[in-house]
């Protein structure tokens, strides 16, 4: 609980996905404005706080492409009571992972070397961006995760539904959804 | 002994980036870095696959504008059919374009933007976000996010879902429009025009208060580059080439974007996964160009509509030649946006768009072909060539916001030298440099943010990059 | 014929001696999972989804393949019953590379569905991402291997009903795949009519006619049926 | 033949071995082979050339000798001396030994008093290292084939299969039915046409008791299944044995002619009205096709792909008609049953266990090789005496019944060897493969080991077996690795328990044995083993 408001605190983390499942938690449009009145929302690609704080509710979506992103969910975990992977990357995977069916080698090779007009360098082993994982992996692979919200990307009715039922200290109704829905 | 500054993450932006600031030995800003850490493969990833799911796959680039990646892959797999689609389908894809540029341009604005600049650069962090301005002014944060809902029931409409919908093919669309979801659609018009009237009203009159982030967040010479119809108006579906230097001279014109490998090159640098896209006849790093919302208003002649033409007008007007100020992305956006709900209210209008044939049905004519749009942060392409059976060989993406890499660089240094004294690191400072890529709503999920471990981190190295001490704030 | 009275989920059920407890549940209303049943052609109880439990048998037993009796106990749907069908459900989706979202059959796969209705909302196994082809080289259908179940619904309905038999499995255990001939590119042939059955029965995206979009692909559920009923019955209803 | 010829043929040859001054078996099994039996054999061929002794000593090949650890093993039927380790010029010496050869020989001659041989009990390997293989009248002065003229000429088939059934007898492929009870379902079936198949396709890892009977004693496998056909009422029998054992399918089909010839097989057997064939079906080498509905698929000439039981074999098996399935071991059995009688074999093994058991030792342990126990003979004896302990080591577990059975812990030494018993300790009697391990294996390893066979062999008709094989070995493999987590054990014990209670077939059912029963005695190795960091 954020000490101030008394409202539950609500963070969302971004990993390797496309941030529709973020676009989708914008589509409950004006429902926002309810979800503040309930909720803290801290820590989120939408805010400004660079360092992740204790929260109650965490929504992640993507998948884990690199050691950053490791290290990254590891602490988001520590810091978080309820863990929930956010929509099928951090699910499954999902198209995220279809790079697990090359090397890391050829699909840096063709995304650089098969396609810049002009190689100035590669960016692997650089320091300033990060190790990219041998494999892409869902979430719970390498955290324990607390709640299963599937869909490319869930409806912002599941998504309503879902914080809805966590802000009133429900046991979320899963049941029904579909990968990739 | 240089020292670094790194943002990371930088955020409300679309992606996952970190920024680095270089001091050199006498502690100013030597030069700084725009990283972009996020990585997915897609160019490779979908080797193998059949080019009819491409549309489908290639959404899945980025959730912002997933439109624009199944138009230029539709596109692309239009040209591999060799047909042309059918009006009613033609018709479809312009709507859902513009619905695509209102709702990401809303996004960027009113979700991400306007709480710096209506809150103020300097406000407290924790609140300067979209839940910020709903405390603040919830009557313009709820005319936001209307406008968005907007763009995105025009897709939910069209497409049957709002993020990744399964609509647009090669050879057309899927699903044939209905009379009651037009009529549905067109009753959204009227408020629209009204808050865009309003945001444009307000953002015009806070201009004043901006003037040293005008100058010095990324004002600076380049190419612009944009697609424009026969008659030099905007054109986002389908138009060629234009491309016009920082004093509005046109430079090349006419150009076919299914030959943009012929002038536009790409660079790869170690230090970022988002390639460096440059200007061919001008060679890296010297062929610099920029595009979207900015790019394109600087290169039409019009914009082909009464009420975007009178705020085109009177931007020029105000600003001159001076079409170089990154800073100015945010009111191109909110007129591009009154642009495109005007096209949308034509095209709803258009009876064609209700035609009930919306798909050609054709065999593969063809082994490599390029789609292209103009997508809300900037012209896209999509490049395939494909096997006899249709099957995915290789894949190049010309991702809009790539395409400002160059650009963004140049804005983080120019904003880090004037707004970064040593010593002194304030969070409105580095909330300015971090603004200075916000002009540009780089939407790196599609070219590739890590919410940080690291709200700010100032890494020592050495010339050899070695890391010899770390501070953390 | 004989009529057979048995409780399946504390239901009275009658069913035709011969009639598999599967039918005999089915015309009952009472919906017991299946993956490689398909009505119209011999059953091979492999996807082990409808496995049920008969009281006084020590054995679960495949609702498909197993006969009515009288006086019968059976229960379709236990605890036992629904972990067993999730975790086999868990391991068709770490075999092979089902990405739903961009799947020609998302919203229309069996596969999909099931995992739906057995409350599946994650795979606790590791995926496996074999590298496996797509085949296209027919001019109206394509075989993605990425998405095949191993049912071998096409192989029976191409074997039985069309008498064609193109389709077999190659290779055993995980290395299992479906081959047309001896091996050779579907396009390639020469027992295939291109009468499309295979693509009809297939419950995945694996075979699809070309063409078709993410989530574009519709099958025919029915035409099998009205196949058989028009054969047995000469009666040609749908 | 008639059954009088039979006895007369008998008679002649036990008088001629008699007046022969020596007969030099050499064992010509596999594994001798292996290690230069076929010299050493025509090293004393030449030997009796050279000393002109063609007629009065005799060398022969022979079936396994049981001592493999010590081969090429060579029995000398004069003095009943058993020599190991022998080479070929060595060997010569056998055929006209002079004193100083005598004391050479000495050094190579095996204790047969040692509880190697002392300890063990012979009925299916009776003839094993007495006859020559490749010689009918061999078998026929060993009283072969008394037992199928006694059954076609003195007995109903009625009483053929209540011979069986008294005497206790149970399969010896793995699973332990009453072979009486399941002649009897096959004879009671109204078909005219029905079968009898013999089950050769041993595939465990490991074990070679199948593979030593038809190589020893080819006959005594066609005896035992010409009975079993007059009891069923079957005339047609075939023998699937896998494609690898090459000396096994020479020999038997060398036996095969033999007894046609002799109308010991045939259309008239005896020259009685009773008549059977057999043929031979030659294996891929699948593991699978070891499973009965999958065998019966391979020899019809379909994928060897097991189906659903029911229905079982004994109502619709080959071609749908009523068919025996039995292996090797089980018609090995059944000529002395007849001969000796029913309540002969029930006075051997225990209560439930009747009869012996040929296991085939293996691993760390002194004597490698075959040897046949009576059942209820407990593990400690089989590996502290006839098997001559863990040498440099300790004793940690034997694993029995291959990849479908489990590891016995060292508490359990002391336990009885028979079906049930060994059930009840989470492993199973099996085929008869028996790996004895020290303190040096790793147990999880030993599993994976196992997982890794089940899941190359699984024929990927069911998904628990194709898949969860792969899961399960994929679990394992991390947990070798030391990237293993405490919930990676509890879904390996998840999967355990789904391929156990829903595969297809036996092969899938019991591939978690090895899993769940190391998991059942070494569960700290696998505790040992998980990752430090990760999540838990």
């Amino acid at each position: 609980m954020d000490s101030l408001t008394k409202k539950p605190r609500l963070a969302t983390v971004w990993l390797g996905g496309c941030s529709g499942c973020h676009m989708s938690f914008l589509d409950l449009d004006e429902r926002l404005f309810e979800l503040h009145r309930r909720a803290e929302i801290c820590a989120s690609p939408f805010t400004d706080y660079k360092d992740f704080p204790e929260v109650d509710i965490t929504l992640v979506e993507g998948a884990v492409t690199t050691a950053e992103q490791l290290e990254e969910i590891r602490h988001v975990r520590r810091r978080t009571k309820i863990l929930v992977s956010f929509g099928d990357c951090a699910v499954t995977g999902n198209v995220t992972a279809m790079r697990n069916f090359f090397s890391v080698d050829d699909v840096l090779d063709r995304a650089y070397r098969e396609t810049a007009t002009q190689i100035v360098g590669i960016p692997s082993g650089n320091p300033a961006v990060p190790r990219l994982l041998d494999r892409v992996r869902p979430v719970h692979e390498v955290v324990k995760v607390d709640y299963f919200l599937q869909g490319c990307a869930p409806s912002a009715e599941e998504i309503y539904r879902l914080l809805m039922d966590l802000l009133d200290g429900r046991t979320p109704a899963l049941a029904g959804r579909k990968f990739g829905s | 002994m240089a020292e670094k500054i790194v943002i990371q993450p930088v955020t409300r932006i679309e992606g996952h980036a970190r920024i680095s600031i270089y001091l050199g030995d006498d502690g100013a800003v030597e030069a700084a870095q725009f990283h972009v850490i996020e990585f997915r493969g897609f160019e490779k990833l979908c080797e193998g696959r059949p080019f009819h799911e491409m549309p489908g796959l290639m959404s899945r680039i980025c959730g912002i504008c997933p439109v624009s990646h199944i138009l230029a892959s539709s596109k692309a797999g239009d040209m591999l059919l060799g047909v042309e689609i059918p009006p009613a389908a033609e018709r479809q894809r312009r709507l859902m374009n513009y619905a695509q540029v209102l709702q990401s341009h809303a996004l960027s604005f009113f979700h991400l933007s306007a709480p710096d600049l209506l809150l103020g650069m300097d406000a407290e962090p924790a609140r300067r976000n979209i839940f910020g301005l709903i405390d603040a002014e919830p009557e313009l944060a709820r005319r936001g996010i209307r406008l968005r809902q907007f763009g995105q029931r025009i897709i939910e409409v069209l497409g049957g879902k709002r993020i990744h919908p399964s609509w647009g093919v090669p050879g057309g669309v899927t699903k044939v429009l209905a009379r009651a979801e037009r009529d549905e659609l067109l009753g959204w018009i009227e408020e629209a025009r009204q808050s865009l009237n309003i945001a444009l009203e307000r953002m015009k009159s806070l201009l004043d208060g901006f003037q040293q982030e005008i100058q010095s967040l990324g004002n600076f010479p380049s190419l612009f580059l944009g697609t424009v119809n026969e008659e030099g108006e905007a054109e986002y579906y389908d138009g060629r080439i234009r491309i016009v230097d920082s004093e509005g001279n046109i430079v090349a014109d006419g150009l076919d974007p299914r030959r943009y490998h012929t002038y536009l090159g790409e660079a790869s640098e170690e230090w970022s996964f988002m390639k460096f896209p440059y200007y061919k006849p001008l060679g890296y790093p010297g062929g610099m160009y920029r595009v979207g919302p900015l790019a394109r208003l600087n290169v039409v002649r019009a914009m082909g509509t009464p009420l975007a033409d009178r705020e085109l007008r009177e931007f020029r007007q105000r600003n001159g030649a001076a079409r170089n100020e990154s800073f100015y992305y945010h009111l191109a956006r909110l007129i591009e946006m009154l642009h495109a709900v005007e096209r949308i209210e034509e095209l709803l209008l258009d009876p064609e768009i209700l035609g009930d044939h919306v798909r050609v049905n054709a065999g593969q004519n063809r082994f490599e072909a390029v789609g292209s749009c103009e997508a809300p942060r900037g012209t896209l392409f999509h490049h395939y060539q494909v096997d006899e059976g249709g099957l995915m060989k290789r894949a190049n993406l010309l991702i809009a916001t790539s395409q400002n890499n160059l650009a963004m660089n140049r804005a983080v240094e120019q904003a880090a030298q004037r707004f970064v004294t040593p010593g002194r690191l304030t969070e409105g400072m580095l909330n300015r440099v971090e603004a200075a890529i916000r002009c540009y709503d780089p939407c790196l999920s599609c070219s590739t943010h890590a919410l940080g471990l690291m709200p700010l981190e100032i890494e020592l190295r050495d010339r050899a990059g070695r890391l010899l001490d770390r501070l953390r704030r | 014929m004989s009529v057979k009275t048995l409780t399946i989920d504390g239901k009275m059920v009658t069913g035709m001696a011969g009639e598999t407890i599967f039918n005999a549940a089915w015309e009952a209303g009472i919906r017991i999972p299946r993956l490689c049943h398909v009505g119209g052609v011999s059953d091979v109880g492999a996807c082990r989804l409808c496995l049920v439990e008969i009281e006084g048998q020590k054995k679960l037993l495949a609702a498909c393949l197993t006969p009515v009796e009288e006086g019968m106990v059976v229960h379709t749907n236990t605890e036992r019953l629904r972990a067993h069908r999730r975790l086999i459900l868990e391991l068709l989706f770490a075999e092979r590379n089902h990405v739903c979202s961009v799947c020609v059959m998302n919203g229309q796969c069996e596969l999909q569905d099931l995992a739906a209705e057995a409350g599946l909302d994650h795979v606790r196994l590791r995926y496996q991402f074999p590298k496996l082809g797509v085949d296209t080289s027919h001019e109206r259908f394509g075989l993605d291997h990425n998405r095949c179940v191993l049912c071998t619904r096409c192989i029976r309905v191409c074997d039985e009903v069309e008498g064609a038999h193109t389709w077999d499995v190659s290779g055993r255990g995980a290395r299992s795949v479906i081959i047309a001939d001896m091996g050779e590119p579907w396009g390639q042939s020469e027992s295939c009519t291109s009468c499309g059955k295979c693509v009809q029965v297939c419950p995945t995206g694996a075979l699809f006619s070309k063409g078709r979009g993410v989530g574009e692909m519709r099958k025919d559920r029915r035409f099998l049926k009205y196949i058989v009923t028009a054969r047995e019955k000469h009666q040609w209803i749908r | 033949m008639t059954v009088e010829e039979l006895f007369e043929l008998h008679s002649e040859e036990q008088a001629r071995l008699r007046r022969l001054e020596n007969r030099i078996y050499c064992c010509t099994a596999a594994g001798c082979v292996s290690c230069g039996a076929e010299g050493l054999r025509s090293a004393i061929a030449a030997a009796i050339k050279a000393e002109g002794l063609e007629g009065r000593v005799e060398v022969c090949g022979s079936g396994c000798l049981g001592l493999c650890s010590k081969g090429p093993l060579v029995r000398s039927a004069a003095d009943g001396a058993l020599y190991g380790e022998l080479p070929p010029e060595e060997g010569a010496l056998l055929v006209r030994p002079n004193p100083i050869d005598r004391q050479r020989l000495a050094a190579k001659r095996l204790d047969t008093n040692a509880p190697f041989f002392a300890r063990q009990l012979k009925i299916v390997l009776a003839n094993s290292g007495q006859v020559d293989p490749e010689r009918l009248a061999d078998y026929i002065a060993a009283g072969g084939y008394q037992a199928l003229a006694k059954a076609v000429t003195e007995m109903t088939p009625q009483e053929v299969i209540e011979e069986i059934k008294r005497s206790g007898l149970r399969g010896r492929g793995g699973a332990g039915y009453p072979t009486g009870l399941k002649w009897e379902l096959v004879a009671r079936q109204p078909s005219p046409v029905k079968y009898v198949v013999c089950n050769a396709d041993e595939g465990d890892p490991g074990a070679f008791m199948d593979r030593s009977v038809l190589e020893g004693d080819p006959h005594r496998v066609l005896e035992g299944m010409a009975i079993a056909g007059y009891a069923v009422g079957a005339q047609q029998g075939y023998i699937y044995v896998r494609g690898e054992y090459g000396l096994a399918i020479q020999r038997l089909q060398t036996a095969i002619k033999q007894a046609e010839r002799e109308k010991l097989l045939g259309n008239r057997v005896f020259e009685t009205g009773f008549q059977f064939r057999v043929d031979l079906r030659i294996g891929a080498g699948a593991f699978v096709c070891g499973e009965e509905t999958a065998l019966i698929a391979s020899i019809e000439g379909k994928r060897g792909q097991p189906r659903q039981r029911p229905p079982y074999p004994p109502e619709s098996g080959l071609w749908e008609k009523p068919t025996l399935i039995n292996n090797v071991e089980t018609f090995a059995n059944v000529p002395p049953i007849i001969t000796e009688g029913g309540d002969w074999f029930a006075s051997i093994g225990t209560e439930t266990s009747k009869g012996t058991k040929v296991f085939a030792l293996a691993g760390k342990i002194a004597h490698t090789g075959l040897i046949e126990v009576p059942m209820g003979t407990t593990l400690r004896t089989i590996v502290f005496e006839i098997g001559g302990g863990v040498p440099g080591g300790k004793f940690k577990a034997a694993q029995t019944g291959g990849p479908s059975g489990g590891c016995i812990p060292e508490q359990f030494l002391d336990v009885p060897v028979d079906y049930e018993s060994l059930t009840n300790i989470g492993s199973m009697m099996g085929s008869g493969g028996l790996i004895v391990m020290d303190e040096s294996s790793d147990m999880v390893d030993v599993a994976r080991f196992f997982m890794e066979f089940c899941m190359d062999e699984s024929c990927g008709k069911c998904i628990p077996c194709r898949a969860g094989t792969v899961q399960m070995h994929d679990i394992l493999s991390r947990l070798t690795r030391g990237e293993g987590t405490a919930e990676d054990i509890r879904l390996l014990e998840e999967l355990g328990a789904l391929l156990r209670e829903t595969s297809l077939c036996g092969l899938g059912q019991t591939a978690p044995n090895p899993v769940m029963s190391t998991l059942r005695y070494f569960r700290h190795e696998y505790e040992a083993k998980l990752a430090s960091g990760g999540r838990q």
